[in-house]
């Protein structure tokens, strides 16, 4: 696929799988795939009020890029839509939502499985919990892997 | 500076921003350092001696390994794990 | 599971998968899954202008609610809820919405895979094709298997 | 109805409704029959002639195997391979 439809964003503002569904629907495919991230209110047993979300925004938005290309090379799915909200988010907002639509449903879920899957790996992007007692922390994350410039 | 020394302005995120209390910081390196070297040299920085031993670093808004070698106008940033999701 | 909180419906209203998202997120839940089947302008290498969906609905409601307590005891989502449409589709619309939503994600695309597979196998839906030459055809389905009376 | 059947109300869907031209079909079959019976009775119309030779059928809206047997006021259904979704 030379030319894979998709967008990907950071942004600050409200976001919501169903907005971006509606973007990438296409009447030649049969299968919506969404998937959204919501802020919990309990995590690793503490109460949790709120989260900060930081971004290496410049890198971030490159880094959901290439992860929707690969996820589409990888799977027959035509589109695949990623956003990630930065700044606070309160209780139950969407935190990363993504949307994949496709001829048939194995590749849909598949490709939006792989990008969930990738951004929890490798999107710089860190998150710090606000709980209840007002204390806070940034939380544990992943490392990502080291030297990807060989991959695309 | 020294003279043959190449600046590196280094941005950190997360959890190093507030080790450091800065957003970025610069430093000098010799012509030809490597990811490594710069990591050795913001280890001597007191905020700093905590980093881990091989701390995500980024050139270029590419995930870049320790021996990658850094050019004048690289943008290098140290990336805590990431928590994204 | 005793009393998983399900949704499972036949309707002949325009549904999304965003409404039912909205529907069942809650606050302990950190990933939201769902899936829509949508009409597509082509099947089978032929033209589609619109699909009549028709059920047993009586039956259907049953199922599906069968089909979602299996989901959620097979898998630990906390809510699946899924909607089947019947009457006449338009190129585009949605057939059947899905979303379940869990504490963690693997669950909630589990749940949701499993009841869309389900959903395909053994409810008592059926569909006509009318395509631009002005014919129709029921589409060929699938034969569902026999004596469930025993799996509850 | 000979004396000792039970009225059975077969409803129809899909490809078998057309087939038929109606909804439902009534059909009389002895005390303790079971659904192949059935379906050998229903085989007997001209226009369900054609009929797979183990079609669905759901006894009070569940699928029911061949050897399930009838009772009076079963709520029986003829189902077409389903296509939902």
């Amino acid at each position: 696929m030379a030319d894979p439809d998709l967008i990907a964003r950071v942004v600050d503002r409200t976001i919501s799988s169903a907005d971006l569904a509606n973007e990438i629907a296409s009447d030649q495919d049969g299968a919506v795939v969404c998937f959204e991230g919501r802020v919990r209110t309990r995590n690793r047993g503490r109460q949790v009020v709120r989260l900060h979300y930081e971004a290496y925004s410049e890198m971030a938005d490159e880094t959901r890029r290439e992860i929707a290309v690969e996820a589409l090379r990888r799977h027959g799915a035509r589109t695949v839509a990623v956003l990630h909200r930065i700044g606070t988010l309160e209780i139950g907002e969407v935190s990363v939502a993504i949307a994949a639509s496709a001829a048939h449903r194995s590749d849909a879920f598949e490709v939006v499985r792989y990008v969930i899957e990738q951004v929890k790996d490798r999107l710089p992007v860190w998150k710090r919990e606000e709980y209840a007692d007002g204390s806070s922390e940034w939380l544990d994350g992943v490392s990502p892997p080291a030297e990807r410039e060989g991959s695309e | 500076m020294t003279p043959g020394e190449i600046p590196i302005h280094v941005l950190l995120f997360g959890y190093y921003r507030e080790l450091l209390g800065a957003p970025s910081v610069e430093v000098s390196l010799p012509a030809g350092a490597r990811v490594e070297d710069l990591l050795g040299r913001l280890r001597q920085l007191p905020e700093l001696a905590v980093l881990p031993d091989r701390p995500a670093v980024a050139v270029n808004r590419r995930y870049a390994d320790s021996s990658r070698s850094l050019s004048r106008g690289d943008e290098v940033a140290l990336l805590p794990p990431v928590a994204g999701g």
